[in-house]
């Protein structure tokens, strides 16, 4: 699903990082970690896609239709409501069945209620809630996720693991965390970065 | 097919967010109303005909640049550029609705200000406003592409009317031809052509603007 | 990566200097006296020889963004903009050989009349508005793109700008290649053949020099970080 | 004193933000040199007196708008107004430092401009540089406490668009008379007057703007 | 140092907080958890002066100075470097010996390599840790901190312990987590709070 060799990336002088390679094929769920400012962000935009390394070769098999990305910024409309916001993005990536999806996403994520609110009166979990929405709505076969469980409740990370274990079947999983034990379980491979 | 449906949901998606935060129409507004104002009062009630369009020319392109140099900041505040650029669409429908929403914004400034322009100054003809209306293409087309080139940079706002200006001048030409030439067909065909090229290598070019 | 038909720089060098030399001389020793200009008029070498080389820069930066955008080496993204550098100081050099000309047979240093002189004002400023973008954004694959969409639209916006000005018609500013042909012939037409072939050459080979100190630059650094 | 203080970290910080582009004063330069070749090609090489002061006011309060509109959009971005808020400083300080900040991006704008407007136009009188100067502080006292109304988000919906314009256009007169009317002093007695009263008025209720 | 009784707020329509009392003395450390959107960043935002209850009596003995908030948002300036942005903080609060208390708590923070740098180029961990330098700048009284353990590496959330540690006895904390083993040491009082 994703092949990466030996990939480099240095923004002007300073390079972040060097010779990474991993591969990924579907049903592997591989766990990135490292310490702040370590380039495991750096790495997940390559993967997603948003970003192009400086160095190394990159094979993504799927279409860029088919990924989805779960970044530090929740990368929804603070102006616009829950339901604009995903209704948005189903009609991007053309989701079939496109409103009840949208209502069993937030039904899952307990944003039913919420669904006519501006996003930016949202407390940081429900817009994390929303952010994994947001990229679960179009069912990627290649997920990858920058820390996920950030700011979820014991709930909202229960809720998550559901998710992921229901996922991981049949996608490939790329996931960034500072707590591997979290994850421990579903994961079939490690990536440990190192301080730049 | 899919294209048009992507791009009715992108500009759907900028005019509801004017909607709600109303930053970009009211500046707008302003800047034509106390143009006229302004020169209403420095120059009363009859300038020569000429330095009326001209102003009407001044006021268009400059209202234009105050929106358009908005045209990208809640991508930019949210960073949700990324979300869009993710997304399976052809990036340059991002740019086409861009300049849709920023063509409605500058037609709803327009239709309030060529009203009041003449009452200030004087009855605009019938290929003036087919001028105005073909300029407001190229000046939408141009100006969204621009908005998204200053929005990832540094100096934003202040790099906006320099990357702007130099481009507007031959709307700016064709335009004050078609409103005072006697025979403004030469002038339009001059604004068809710069809005069918321009949309051409913007059309062509934007995926590189909003990826790396 | 090199590519082996560049001419070499000494080569390039020496031959600049040849024929810069050579276009001097011609100017001020061969060139006749010119009817109602004199002997000022010689500037007229320069200043249009220039002014082309100045377009010949501008189509190059061009030429190597639309290359970088097809290939997206950023060594392209190198040439196009040491391509377009040259191009605004040559425009720099327009401005003063045209305005010390337009002093002495205008006697003005500039005139806003002239739309031909204005519009080469605006693709001047358009340019500076190039090297503005450039700066403010960090160095990266996103600041190539970002500079050769610009140069591109720099290619485009010329033709229309004559365009433009051709609408607005008001030419005193001397037009000598019309449809017609160029209005001159014999010894001016000679030695402003080689006055411009001396610019072309002379840029051609700047640029060369420029592209390889910013290459070594580039692998200077490099080669410290292998070495860190 | 701490009160000054105060002020000059918040401006530095400020003009900081603006710097950061590095090359501020050559943009300022050009958006000028830009501004004007438009100006030419929209009403010809030799505009009227009245018309050309006209055109310069035009360019003053679209520059403004420009300065004012970008003034608070580092706090909106990174809501760091309320870092600013929690400070143990007086809260009027955000709002001074605000408007100097502003006034010094429009000052150097016209540091440049007017000179350059005096190149190709004509020298500009005493009470004209008198009225740009009056109305520059007018414009950026009220536009910097406007702008702070326009990121605390509850008031945000209606007040902007409906105070801005009847704010802002009397100070545009004021400034236009002083430059054009044959007795001046009127005119600059008035922009005093608006001057000094807006400013008592921000400065007493910009608490009021940036706290619950 | 701080006390409230009664304390509510709506917004608009919707009641976030009802009948929330605390007591919070020198040498307290309240704990406040409850799920996403039960209003954890609401009532600290309260206590630290930055919203105002709609019912209730809030009691805060501390001047506006001396209080340290740590919300979602770092609220520094991602134009500016983490120099300028501590610099500027350092001066609007008085901070004696203010240049070497930045550069103190950047080192602590492991910052120090990266202050020149542009603080829009951190990574979202670095970016907290400036937070945190920011709130410990002044030498606050009183300490609210929202989910100070977010983003922070193994590394950072021991640095952090250590701070809680050192600050307990003589400060006041008011600390909202989702992880209340995390601070459970350090804990006086606990405070959850119920889904809206
Ligand atoms: C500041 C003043 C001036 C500027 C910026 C300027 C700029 C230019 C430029 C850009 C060109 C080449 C483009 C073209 O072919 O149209 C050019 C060509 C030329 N200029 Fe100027 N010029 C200036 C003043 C003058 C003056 C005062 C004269 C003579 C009285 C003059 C005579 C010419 C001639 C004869 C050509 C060749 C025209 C042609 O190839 O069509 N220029 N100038
Ligand atoms: N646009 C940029 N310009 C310059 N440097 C950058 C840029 N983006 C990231 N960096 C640097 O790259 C390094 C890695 O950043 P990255 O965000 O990938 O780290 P991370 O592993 O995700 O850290 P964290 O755990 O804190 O999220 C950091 O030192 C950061 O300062
Ligand atoms: N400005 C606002 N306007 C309207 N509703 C708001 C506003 N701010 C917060 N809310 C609502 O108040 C509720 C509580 O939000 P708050 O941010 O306090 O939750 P929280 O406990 O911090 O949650 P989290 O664990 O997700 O950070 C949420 O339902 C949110 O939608
Ligand atoms: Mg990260
Ligand atoms: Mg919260």
């Amino acid at each position: 699903m994703l092949r990466a060799s030996g990939i480099g990336k240095r923004f002007g002088e300073r390079r972040v990082l060097r010779g990474v390679d991993l591969d990924l094929a579907r049903g592997g769920f591989l766990v990135v970690t490292g310490p702040n400012g370590s380039g495991k962000t750096t790495l997940l935009r390559i993967c997603a896609g948003l970003a192009r390394p400086t160095e190394g070769e990159l094979e993504v098999e799927v279409g860029r239709g088919e990924v989805g990305y779960l970044g530090h910024d929740p990368l929804v409309y603070r102006e616009l409501t829950a339901l604009e916001n995903l209704d948005l993005y189903g009609r991007l990536y053309r989701v079939p069945e496109r409103r009840e999806r949208v209502g069993m996403l937030l039904e899952r994520f307990g944003l039913w209620e919420a669904r006519h609110d501006r996003v930016g009166s949202y407390s940081r979990g429900m817009t994390q809630r929303l952010a994994l929405c947001r990229v679960l709505l179009h069912d990627p076969a290649l997920l990858v996720l920058d820390e996920p469980y950030t700011a979820l409740d014991a709930e909202g990370a229960v809720l998550l693991d559901a998710q992921l274990e229901e996922l991981r079947a049949e996608r490939a999983l790329l996931v960034s965390t500072h707590d591997p034990e979290r994850v421990e379980r579903f994961a079939t491979a490690h990536l440990g970065l190192a301080a730049a | 097919m899919t294209y048009a449906r992507d791009v009715v949901a992108l500009a759907r998606k900028d005019l509801l967010l004017e909607l709600r935060a109303r930053d970009t129409l009211p500046a707008m507004l302003l800047f034509v109303v106390s143009t006229f104002v302004v020169f209403h009062f420095a120059v009363g009630s009859s300038p020569s005909r000429l330095a009326a369009n001209g102003l009407l020319w001044v006021a268009i392109v400059f209202t234009a640049l105050l929106g358009l140099g908005r045209a990208f900041v809640p991508e930019r505040e949210q960073r949700t550029l990324d979300g869009l650029v993710l997304a399976p669409v052809d990036r340059s429908t991002i740019w086409v609705a861009k300049s849709i929403a920023a063509l409605a914004f500058l037609g709803a400034a327009e239709v309030v200000a060529l009203p009041v322009y003449g009452l200030f100054f004087h009855r605009l003809s019938g290929s003036a406003v087919a001028g105005v209306v073909l300029a407001d293409v190229g000046i939408c087309a141009v100006g969204a592409f621009l908005g998204a080139i200053a929005v990832a940079t540094r100096a934003r706002d202040l790099l906006m009317p320099l990357l702007f200006l130099p481009l507007a001048i031959p709307i700016v030409v064709g335009g004050v031809g078609a409103s005072v030439a006697a025979s403004p067909g030469r002038y339009l065909g001059f604004l068809v052509l710069y809005d069918a090229l321009f949309s051409v290598v913007c059309w062509a070019t934007f995926e590189f603007v909003v990826t790396e | 990566m090199g590519r082996s038909y560049r001419i070499p720089l000494p080569a390039l060098a020496a031959s600049a200097f040849v024929l810069v030399t050579l276009a001097i001389a011609m100017v001020f020793f061969v060139a006749p006296n010119d009817a109602d200009q004199g002997f000022s008029q010689r500037i007229f070498y320069f200043h249009v020889s220039i002014a082309i080389t100045a377009y010949a820069c501008f189509a190059g930066g061009a030429w190597k963004a639309f290359r970088h955008l097809t290939r997206r080496d950023p060594r392209y993204d190198l040439e196009s903009y040491v391509a377009v550098h040259q191009g605004v100081i040559l425009g720099v050099l327009v401005l003063l050989t045209g305005s010390i000309w337009a002093k002495i047979s205008w006697g003005h240093w500039w005139l806003w009349s002239e739309d031909q002189l204005v519009l080469f004002l605006v693709l001047f400023l358009f340019y500076c508005a190039y090297f503005m973008l450039r700066f403010s954004v960090d160095p990266g694959p996103q600041r190539a793109n970002l500079s050769a969409v610009y140069a591109l639209f720099g290619v485009v916006l010329i033709p229309v700008s004559f365009a433009a000005i051709r609408l607005a018609k008001n030419l005193i500013h001397p037009v000598v290649f019309t449809l017609q042909g160029p209005r001159f012939g014999g010894w001016i037409l000679v030695t402003y053949c080689v006055a411009q072939a001396a610019m072309l050459v002379l840029a051609y080979t700047l640029y060369r020099v420029e592209l390889a100190g910013k290459l070594l630059d580039s692998r200077l650094r490099e080669l410290r970080e292998v070495l860190a």
